[in-house]
Protein backbone atom coordinates (compact mmCIF):
# COMPACT_ATOMS: atom_id res chain seq x y z
CA UNK A 1 0.00 0.00 0.00
CA UNK A 2 2.64 2.05 0.33
CA UNK A 3 3.19 3.20 -2.94
CA UNK A 4 -0.43 4.52 -3.02
CA UNK A 5 -0.40 8.48 -3.04
CA UNK A 6 -1.56 10.00 0.07
CA UNK A 7 -1.53 14.26 0.44
CA UNK A 8 -2.13 16.76 2.90
CA UNK A 9 -1.32 20.17 3.50
CA UNK A 10 -2.88 23.43 5.45
CA UNK A 11 -2.32 26.20 2.87
CA UNK A 12 -2.77 30.02 1.93
CA UNK A 13 -3.19 29.43 -1.60
CA UNK A 14 -6.27 28.40 -3.79
CA UNK A 15 -6.70 24.93 -3.95
CA UNK A 16 -6.60 23.45 -7.56
CA UNK A 17 -8.94 20.29 -7.71
CA UNK A 18 -7.27 19.56 -11.68
CA UNK A 19 -3.68 18.79 -10.04
CA UNK A 20 -4.90 17.13 -6.70
CA UNK A 21 -6.95 14.75 -8.94
CA UNK A 22 -3.50 14.39 -10.96
CA UNK A 23 -0.92 13.83 -8.26
CA UNK A 24 -3.53 10.95 -6.57
CA UNK A 25 -4.72 9.31 -9.75
CA UNK A 26 -2.78 5.96 -10.36
CA UNK A 27 -2.74 3.75 -13.50
CA UNK A 28 -5.14 1.68 -11.94
CA UNK A 29 -7.48 4.50 -10.64
CA UNK A 30 -11.08 4.76 -12.61
CA UNK A 31 -13.16 6.94 -10.14
CA UNK A 32 -12.64 9.65 -8.03
CA UNK A 33 -15.44 11.24 -4.94
CA UNK A 34 -14.21 14.29 -4.24
CA UNK A 35 -15.67 16.76 -1.73
CA UNK A 36 -14.78 20.68 -1.53
CA UNK A 37 -16.28 23.08 1.05
CA UNK A 38 -16.84 26.60 0.02
CA UNK A 39 -17.62 29.85 2.03
CA UNK A 40 -21.53 31.06 2.03
CA UNK A 41 -22.22 34.21 1.52
CA UNK A 42 -25.69 33.71 2.57
CA UNK A 43 -26.82 30.91 5.06
CA UNK A 44 -30.66 29.71 5.16
CA UNK A 45 -30.24 27.00 7.44
CA UNK A 46 -30.45 27.38 11.37
CA UNK A 47 -29.30 30.88 12.21
CA UNK A 48 -29.91 32.95 8.69
CA UNK A 49 -27.85 35.38 8.12
CA UNK A 50 -24.78 36.36 5.53
CA UNK A 51 -21.26 36.12 5.95
CA UNK A 52 -18.74 39.02 4.61
CA UNK A 53 -16.15 36.65 4.78
CA UNK A 54 -14.23 33.51 7.37
CA UNK A 55 -11.02 34.13 8.94
CA UNK A 56 -9.19 30.64 9.21
CA UNK A 57 -6.55 29.46 11.86
CA UNK A 58 -5.08 26.53 12.08
CA UNK A 59 -2.44 25.04 14.42
CA UNK A 60 -0.45 23.56 11.71
CA UNK A 61 1.90 20.81 12.48
CA UNK A 62 -1.10 19.20 14.16
CA UNK A 63 -3.57 19.81 11.87
CA UNK A 64 -1.28 18.23 9.21
CA UNK A 65 -0.67 14.78 11.86
CA UNK A 66 -4.22 14.49 12.40
CA UNK A 67 -5.00 14.74 8.57
CA UNK A 68 -2.96 11.86 8.25
CA UNK A 69 -4.79 10.33 10.51
CA UNK A 70 -7.75 10.73 8.76
CA UNK A 71 -5.98 9.13 5.74
CA UNK A 72 -4.93 6.46 7.42
CA UNK A 73 -8.29 5.62 8.92
CA UNK A 74 -9.70 6.10 5.34
CA UNK A 75 -7.93 3.62 4.78
CA UNK A 76 -8.30 0.96 7.40
CA UNK A 77 -11.92 0.65 6.71
CA UNK A 78 -11.83 1.57 2.34
CA UNK A 79 -8.73 -0.74 1.40
CA UNK A 80 -9.30 -0.06 -2.30
CA UNK A 81 -8.86 3.22 -2.03
CA UNK A 82 -5.60 4.26 -3.29
CA UNK A 83 -4.79 7.61 -3.52
CA UNK A 84 -6.37 10.61 -0.82
CA UNK A 85 -5.67 14.28 -0.91
CA UNK A 86 -6.50 16.29 2.30
CA UNK A 87 -6.54 20.37 1.89
CA UNK A 88 -7.25 22.98 4.43
CA UNK A 89 -6.57 26.73 3.09
CA UNK A 90 -6.34 28.99 6.08
CA UNK A 91 -6.65 32.61 5.85
CA UNK A 92 -9.28 35.20 4.68
CA UNK A 93 -11.46 33.59 2.23
CA UNK A 94 -14.83 34.80 0.51
CA UNK A 95 -17.87 33.22 -0.08
CA UNK A 96 -17.69 30.84 -2.93
CA UNK A 97 -14.21 30.22 -2.46
CA UNK A 98 -13.31 26.97 -1.76
CA UNK A 99 -11.89 25.69 1.78
CA UNK A 100 -11.11 22.63 1.76
CA UNK A 101 -11.10 19.43 -0.35
CA UNK A 102 -10.92 15.46 0.18
CA UNK A 103 -10.85 13.35 -2.84
CA UNK A 104 -9.94 9.82 -2.85
CA UNK A 105 -9.49 7.41 -5.84
CA UNK A 106 -10.32 3.89 -6.40
CA UNK A 107 -10.48 1.79 -9.20
CA UNK A 108 -14.08 1.79 -9.59
CA UNK A 109 -16.60 3.51 -7.95
CA UNK A 110 -19.00 0.99 -6.49
CA UNK A 111 -15.84 0.31 -4.01
CA UNK A 112 -16.67 2.59 -1.28
CA UNK A 113 -15.08 5.63 -2.43
CA UNK A 114 -18.15 8.33 -2.03
CA UNK A 115 -18.45 7.12 1.27
CA UNK A 116 -14.84 7.44 1.97
CA UNK A 117 -14.32 11.32 0.87
CA UNK A 118 -17.68 12.00 2.97
CA UNK A 119 -16.06 9.70 6.05
CA UNK A 120 -12.93 12.24 5.29
CA UNK A 121 -14.66 15.22 5.21
CA UNK A 122 -16.88 14.03 8.68
CA UNK A 123 -13.34 13.51 10.18
CA UNK A 124 -11.52 16.25 9.78
CA UNK A 125 -14.35 18.77 11.00
CA UNK A 126 -14.47 16.25 14.17
CA UNK A 127 -10.22 16.19 14.81
CA UNK A 128 -8.40 18.57 12.62
CA UNK A 129 -7.06 21.77 14.43
CA UNK A 130 -8.58 24.18 12.87
CA UNK A 131 -10.92 27.18 13.75
CA UNK A 132 -12.99 29.64 11.60
CA UNK A 133 -13.72 33.19 12.31
CA UNK A 134 -17.09 34.37 10.78
CA UNK A 135 -17.19 38.25 9.99
CA UNK A 136 -20.58 39.61 9.31
CA UNK A 137 -22.64 42.96 8.80
CA UNK A 138 -23.05 42.39 12.27
CA UNK A 139 -19.69 41.96 13.49
CA UNK A 140 -17.02 39.05 13.69
CA UNK A 141 -17.92 35.41 15.69
CA UNK A 142 -15.37 32.48 16.43
CA UNK A 143 -17.39 29.51 14.95
CA UNK A 144 -17.12 26.62 17.45
CA UNK A 145 -17.48 23.22 16.46
CA UNK A 146 -19.26 20.39 18.99
CA UNK A 147 -16.76 17.43 18.76
CA UNK A 148 -15.19 16.31 21.83
CA UNK A 149 -12.23 14.00 20.77
CA UNK A 150 -11.72 10.70 22.96
CA UNK A 151 -8.18 9.73 23.86
CA UNK A 152 -6.63 7.84 20.89
CA UNK A 153 -8.20 10.02 18.44
CA UNK B 1 11.48 21.88 36.43
CA UNK B 2 9.75 21.16 33.32
CA UNK B 3 9.67 24.21 30.68
CA UNK B 4 7.02 23.75 28.92
CA UNK B 5 5.85 25.78 25.36
CA UNK B 6 1.75 26.15 25.71
CA UNK B 7 -0.38 27.97 22.18
CA UNK B 8 -3.65 29.02 22.56
CA UNK B 9 -5.36 29.00 19.61
CA UNK B 10 -8.99 30.96 18.31
CA UNK B 11 -10.86 31.86 21.57
CA UNK B 12 -8.87 30.99 23.62
CA UNK B 13 -6.05 33.21 21.99
CA UNK B 14 -8.31 36.07 21.76
CA UNK B 15 -9.28 35.47 25.41
CA UNK B 16 -5.91 35.17 27.15
CA UNK B 17 -4.82 37.98 24.77
CA UNK B 18 -1.66 36.20 23.55
CA UNK B 19 -0.78 33.50 21.11
CA UNK B 20 2.03 31.68 23.06
CA UNK B 21 3.91 31.49 26.56
CA UNK B 22 6.85 29.47 28.17
CA UNK B 23 6.59 28.72 31.64
CA UNK B 24 8.36 26.61 34.20
CA UNK B 25 6.22 24.04 35.99
CA UNK B 26 6.80 21.15 38.38
CA UNK B 27 8.01 17.96 37.36
CA UNK B 28 4.65 15.53 37.31
CA UNK B 29 2.00 18.75 36.58
CA UNK B 30 -0.71 17.08 35.44
CA UNK B 31 -3.03 18.69 32.63
CA UNK B 32 -5.80 19.37 35.20
CA UNK B 33 -3.07 21.38 37.34
CA UNK B 34 -1.67 23.11 34.58
CA UNK B 35 -5.31 24.23 33.63
CA UNK B 36 -5.52 25.34 37.55
CA UNK B 37 -2.53 27.22 36.94
CA UNK B 38 -3.79 28.58 33.93
CA UNK B 39 -6.80 30.15 35.64
CA UNK B 40 -5.00 31.85 37.52
CA UNK B 41 -2.93 33.42 35.53
CA UNK B 42 -5.66 34.31 32.99
CA UNK B 43 -8.62 34.90 34.70
CA UNK B 44 -10.55 35.86 31.44
CA UNK B 45 -9.81 32.03 30.59
CA UNK B 46 -11.18 30.67 33.73
CA UNK B 47 -14.79 30.26 32.11
CA UNK B 48 -13.12 28.77 29.36
CA UNK B 49 -10.93 25.74 30.80
CA UNK B 50 -13.99 23.84 31.58
CA UNK B 51 -14.86 22.99 27.98
CA UNK B 52 -11.08 23.77 26.16
CA UNK B 53 -9.26 20.65 24.13
CA UNK B 54 -5.46 19.89 25.14
CA UNK B 55 -3.12 18.51 23.03
CA UNK B 56 0.43 17.33 24.25
CA UNK B 57 3.11 17.29 21.38
CA UNK B 58 0.31 17.18 18.72
CA UNK B 59 -1.95 14.42 20.27
CA UNK B 60 -4.87 15.33 22.04
CA UNK B 61 -4.60 14.65 25.77
CA UNK B 62 -6.81 14.84 28.77
CA UNK B 63 -6.68 15.99 32.85
CA UNK B 64 -5.11 13.41 34.40
CA UNK B 65 -2.06 13.07 31.70
CA UNK B 66 0.94 14.01 33.33
CA UNK B 67 3.10 16.48 31.42
CA UNK B 68 6.51 15.10 29.36
CA UNK B 69 9.72 17.35 29.72
CA UNK B 70 9.41 20.02 26.84
CA UNK B 71 6.37 19.42 26.04
CA UNK B 72 4.42 21.89 23.68
CA UNK B 73 0.96 21.44 24.82
CA UNK B 74 -1.85 23.83 23.03
CA UNK B 75 -5.33 24.72 24.41
CA UNK B 76 -8.34 25.23 22.02
CA UNK B 77 -11.92 25.39 21.77
CA UNK B 78 -13.65 22.58 19.33
CA UNK B 79 -12.01 22.18 16.30
CA UNK B 80 -14.31 23.95 13.02
CA UNK B 81 -12.34 23.89 10.21
CA UNK B 82 -13.58 22.74 6.85
CA UNK C 1 -35.13 26.91 -9.15
CA UNK C 2 -34.72 28.61 -12.58
CA UNK C 3 -31.69 30.49 -11.44
CA UNK C 4 -29.29 27.31 -10.38
CA UNK C 5 -26.87 26.55 -12.54
CA UNK C 6 -27.12 23.37 -15.33
CA UNK C 7 -23.95 22.65 -17.49
CA UNK C 8 -24.22 19.95 -19.32
CA UNK C 9 -21.71 19.32 -22.10
CA UNK C 10 -20.08 16.38 -24.57
CA UNK C 11 -16.24 18.06 -25.07
CA UNK C 12 -13.23 16.87 -26.59
CA UNK C 13 -11.37 19.47 -24.66
CA UNK C 14 -9.83 18.64 -20.79
CA UNK C 15 -12.32 18.86 -17.86
CA UNK C 16 -11.66 21.74 -15.65
CA UNK C 17 -13.06 21.12 -12.16
CA UNK C 18 -11.49 24.46 -10.73
CA UNK C 19 -13.58 26.21 -13.75
CA UNK C 20 -16.86 23.87 -13.43
CA UNK C 21 -16.46 24.11 -9.76
CA UNK C 22 -16.53 28.11 -9.77
CA UNK C 23 -19.94 27.88 -12.09
CA UNK C 24 -21.80 25.88 -10.10
CA UNK C 25 -21.05 27.43 -6.80
CA UNK C 26 -23.56 30.12 -5.66
CA UNK C 27 -23.37 32.37 -2.93
CA UNK C 28 -25.59 30.10 -0.83
CA UNK C 29 -23.09 27.22 -1.44
CA UNK C 30 -21.26 24.85 1.14
CA UNK C 31 -20.60 22.43 -0.34
CA UNK C 32 -19.85 20.52 -3.76
CA UNK C 33 -19.70 16.80 -4.20
CA UNK C 34 -17.84 15.98 -7.52
CA UNK C 35 -17.21 12.80 -9.52
CA UNK C 36 -14.92 12.38 -11.78
CA UNK C 37 -14.35 8.64 -13.94
CA UNK C 38 -10.34 8.45 -15.34
CA UNK C 39 -9.43 6.37 -18.10
CA UNK C 40 -7.77 3.14 -16.15
CA UNK C 41 -4.54 2.23 -17.82
CA UNK C 42 -4.57 -1.51 -15.75
CA UNK C 43 -7.77 -3.27 -14.25
CA UNK C 44 -7.58 -5.73 -12.01
CA UNK C 45 -11.23 -7.07 -11.57
CA UNK C 46 -13.05 -9.53 -13.53
CA UNK C 47 -11.09 -9.71 -16.27
CA UNK C 48 -7.76 -8.40 -15.87
CA UNK C 49 -6.11 -6.30 -18.66
CA UNK C 50 -4.10 -3.33 -19.58
CA UNK C 51 -5.15 -0.41 -21.77
CA UNK C 52 -3.86 2.03 -23.95
CA UNK C 53 -6.31 4.46 -24.59
CA UNK C 54 -10.06 4.58 -25.09
CA UNK C 55 -11.83 6.01 -28.16
CA UNK C 56 -14.94 8.06 -27.19
CA UNK C 57 -17.83 8.65 -29.07
CA UNK C 58 -20.99 10.33 -28.62
CA UNK C 59 -24.34 10.72 -30.10
CA UNK C 60 -24.07 14.40 -29.09
CA UNK C 61 -27.29 16.12 -29.18
CA UNK C 62 -28.87 13.25 -27.92
CA UNK C 63 -26.07 12.80 -25.39
CA UNK C 64 -26.82 16.76 -24.07
CA UNK C 65 -30.75 15.65 -23.71
CA UNK C 66 -30.33 12.93 -22.00
CA UNK C 67 -27.65 14.57 -19.37
CA UNK C 68 -30.22 17.67 -18.90
CA UNK C 69 -32.70 14.72 -18.03
CA UNK C 70 -30.23 13.58 -15.95
CA UNK C 71 -29.80 16.24 -14.40
CA UNK C 72 -33.51 16.93 -13.95
CA UNK C 73 -33.81 13.52 -12.26
CA UNK C 74 -31.60 14.77 -9.93
CA UNK C 75 -33.03 18.01 -8.64
CA UNK C 76 -36.59 15.51 -8.15
CA UNK C 77 -34.70 13.46 -6.20
CA UNK C 78 -32.52 16.29 -4.20
CA UNK C 79 -34.37 19.64 -3.78
CA UNK C 80 -31.74 21.03 -2.25
CA UNK C 81 -29.03 20.19 -5.15
CA UNK C 82 -28.38 24.18 -6.77
CA UNK C 83 -25.68 23.69 -9.36
CA UNK C 84 -25.49 20.80 -11.30
CA UNK C 85 -22.32 20.35 -14.03
CA UNK C 86 -22.38 17.09 -16.25
CA UNK C 87 -19.49 16.91 -18.47
CA UNK C 88 -18.27 13.89 -20.42
CA UNK C 89 -14.99 14.02 -22.97
CA UNK C 90 -14.93 11.72 -26.19
CA UNK C 91 -12.11 11.44 -28.60
CA UNK C 92 -9.10 9.49 -27.62
CA UNK C 93 -8.32 9.61 -24.24
CA UNK C 94 -4.96 8.07 -21.89
CA UNK C 95 -4.94 6.31 -18.90
CA UNK C 96 -5.32 8.93 -16.15
CA UNK C 97 -7.18 11.43 -17.57
CA UNK C 98 -10.83 12.61 -16.63
CA UNK C 99 -12.92 11.29 -19.28
CA UNK C 100 -16.67 12.02 -17.20
CA UNK C 101 -17.35 14.93 -14.62
CA UNK C 102 -20.54 14.85 -12.62
CA UNK C 103 -20.64 17.85 -9.83
CA UNK C 104 -23.54 18.72 -7.45
CA UNK C 105 -23.53 21.84 -4.85
CA UNK C 106 -25.69 22.42 -2.18
CA UNK C 107 -25.60 24.69 1.20
CA UNK C 108 -24.55 22.04 3.12
CA UNK C 109 -23.07 18.21 2.58
CA UNK C 110 -25.44 16.30 5.17
CA UNK C 111 -28.25 17.15 2.29
CA UNK C 112 -27.91 14.39 -0.17
CA UNK C 113 -25.33 16.15 -2.59
CA UNK C 114 -23.05 12.90 -2.20
CA UNK C 115 -26.22 10.62 -3.07
CA UNK C 116 -26.82 13.02 -6.05
CA UNK C 117 -23.58 12.78 -7.68
CA UNK C 118 -23.35 8.88 -7.05
CA UNK C 119 -27.32 9.29 -8.59
CA UNK C 120 -26.17 11.23 -11.73
CA UNK C 121 -22.84 9.12 -12.64
CA UNK C 122 -25.16 5.70 -11.90
CA UNK C 123 -27.64 7.41 -14.64
CA UNK C 124 -25.16 8.76 -16.96
CA UNK C 125 -23.65 5.24 -17.63
CA UNK C 126 -27.31 3.87 -18.21
CA UNK C 127 -28.64 6.91 -20.87
CA UNK C 128 -26.33 8.92 -21.88
CA UNK C 129 -25.59 8.23 -25.69
CA UNK C 130 -21.75 7.67 -25.54
CA UNK C 131 -19.51 4.59 -26.20
CA UNK C 132 -16.14 3.84 -25.15
CA UNK C 133 -13.30 1.42 -28.03
CA UNK C 134 -10.74 0.36 -25.35
CA UNK C 135 -7.78 -0.52 -27.23
CA UNK C 136 -4.84 -2.70 -25.64
CA UNK C 137 -1.90 -4.66 -26.28
CA UNK C 138 -4.33 -7.30 -28.05
CA UNK C 139 -6.18 -5.24 -30.28
CA UNK C 140 -9.48 -3.25 -30.00
CA UNK C 141 -12.68 -4.28 -28.51
CA UNK C 142 -16.15 -1.78 -28.16
CA UNK C 143 -17.37 -1.42 -24.38
CA UNK C 144 -20.78 -2.37 -24.05
CA UNK C 145 -23.32 -1.28 -21.27
CA UNK C 146 -25.60 -3.10 -19.96
CA UNK C 147 -28.76 -1.06 -19.17
CA UNK C 148 -32.09 -1.32 -21.63
CA UNK C 149 -33.75 1.93 -21.40
CA UNK C 150 -37.62 1.83 -20.60
CA UNK C 151 -40.31 3.99 -22.50
CA UNK C 152 -39.88 7.56 -20.70
CA UNK C 153 -36.42 7.31 -19.84
CA UNK D 1 -43.68 8.46 -48.09
CA UNK D 2 -41.47 9.43 -45.34
CA UNK D 3 -37.86 10.20 -45.89
CA UNK D 4 -36.20 9.63 -42.30
CA UNK D 5 -32.54 10.40 -41.47
CA UNK D 6 -30.86 6.98 -39.86
CA UNK D 7 -27.49 7.34 -37.93
CA UNK D 8 -25.57 4.29 -36.66
CA UNK D 9 -23.12 4.40 -33.17
CA UNK D 10 -20.13 2.10 -32.25
CA UNK D 11 -20.63 -1.56 -33.51
CA UNK D 12 -23.79 -0.48 -35.37
CA UNK D 13 -21.64 1.55 -37.35
CA UNK D 14 -18.75 -0.63 -37.47
CA UNK D 15 -20.91 -3.41 -38.94
CA UNK D 16 -23.41 -1.59 -40.96
CA UNK D 17 -19.97 0.13 -42.85
CA UNK D 18 -21.13 3.67 -42.69
CA UNK D 19 -22.21 6.20 -40.28
CA UNK D 20 -26.03 7.46 -41.57
CA UNK D 21 -27.96 7.08 -44.35
CA UNK D 22 -31.36 8.89 -45.44
CA UNK D 23 -34.13 5.92 -46.82
CA UNK D 24 -37.69 6.46 -47.92
CA UNK D 25 -40.47 4.33 -46.17
CA UNK D 26 -44.10 4.04 -46.41
CA UNK D 27 -45.67 6.02 -43.93
CA UNK D 28 -47.08 4.62 -40.56
CA UNK D 29 -43.95 2.26 -40.78
CA UNK D 30 -43.12 0.74 -37.31
CA UNK D 31 -39.34 0.75 -35.70
CA UNK D 32 -39.84 -3.20 -35.66
CA UNK D 33 -40.78 -3.17 -39.40
CA UNK D 34 -38.05 -0.26 -39.88
CA UNK D 35 -35.41 -3.23 -38.06
CA UNK D 36 -36.48 -5.76 -39.93
CA UNK D 37 -36.01 -3.81 -43.28
CA UNK D 38 -32.40 -2.86 -42.71
CA UNK D 39 -31.61 -6.25 -41.54
CA UNK D 40 -32.60 -7.24 -45.20
CA UNK D 41 -30.36 -4.06 -46.42
CA UNK D 42 -27.83 -4.70 -44.23
CA UNK D 43 -26.81 -8.30 -43.40
CA UNK D 44 -23.94 -7.55 -40.96
CA UNK D 45 -26.43 -5.97 -38.64
CA UNK D 46 -28.90 -8.99 -38.64
CA UNK D 47 -27.49 -10.58 -35.51
CA UNK D 48 -27.51 -7.05 -33.38
CA UNK D 49 -30.86 -5.62 -34.28
CA UNK D 50 -32.02 -8.22 -31.59
CA UNK D 51 -30.70 -6.43 -29.25
CA UNK D 52 -30.06 -2.82 -30.50
CA UNK D 53 -31.22 0.57 -28.66
CA UNK D 54 -33.22 2.80 -30.80
CA UNK D 55 -34.10 6.78 -30.66
CA UNK D 56 -36.60 8.63 -32.70
CA UNK D 57 -35.88 12.37 -32.74
CA UNK D 58 -33.28 12.00 -29.66
CA UNK D 59 -35.93 10.07 -27.20
CA UNK D 60 -35.65 6.15 -26.71
CA UNK D 61 -38.24 4.42 -28.69
CA UNK D 62 -39.51 0.91 -29.05
CA UNK D 63 -40.80 -1.51 -31.69
CA UNK D 64 -44.46 -1.07 -31.50
CA UNK D 65 -43.80 3.31 -32.38
CA UNK D 66 -44.84 4.59 -35.46
CA UNK D 67 -42.14 6.52 -37.03
CA UNK D 68 -43.08 10.40 -37.58
CA UNK D 69 -42.45 12.46 -40.93
CA UNK D 70 -39.13 13.66 -41.24
CA UNK D 71 -37.51 11.20 -38.26
CA UNK D 72 -34.28 11.20 -36.94
CA UNK D 73 -33.60 7.76 -36.27
CA UNK D 74 -30.85 6.35 -34.43
CA UNK D 75 -29.47 2.65 -33.85
CA UNK D 76 -26.83 1.66 -31.24
CA UNK D 77 -25.60 -0.56 -28.42
CA UNK D 78 -26.51 0.02 -24.63
CA UNK D 79 -24.42 2.70 -23.63
CA UNK D 80 -21.15 2.59 -21.98
CA UNK D 81 -20.04 6.25 -21.56
CA UNK D 82 -18.38 7.62 -18.36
Amino acid sequence: MQHFPTIFSITESEIDLNDLLAKITLPSAGAAAIFTGMVRGVTARDNPHETKYLEYEAYIPMAEAKMRQVADEIRERWSVVEGIAIVQRIGKLYPQTPTVLIACTAAHRDTGVFEAARYGIDRLKEIVPVWKKEVGPNGEEWIEGAHIPKAGE
Amino acid sequence: MNKVKILFFATIKDRAGQKSLELDIPSQTTVLALKEKLGVEFPNLKDSLKSVLISINQEYSFDDAVIPQGAEIALFPPVSGG
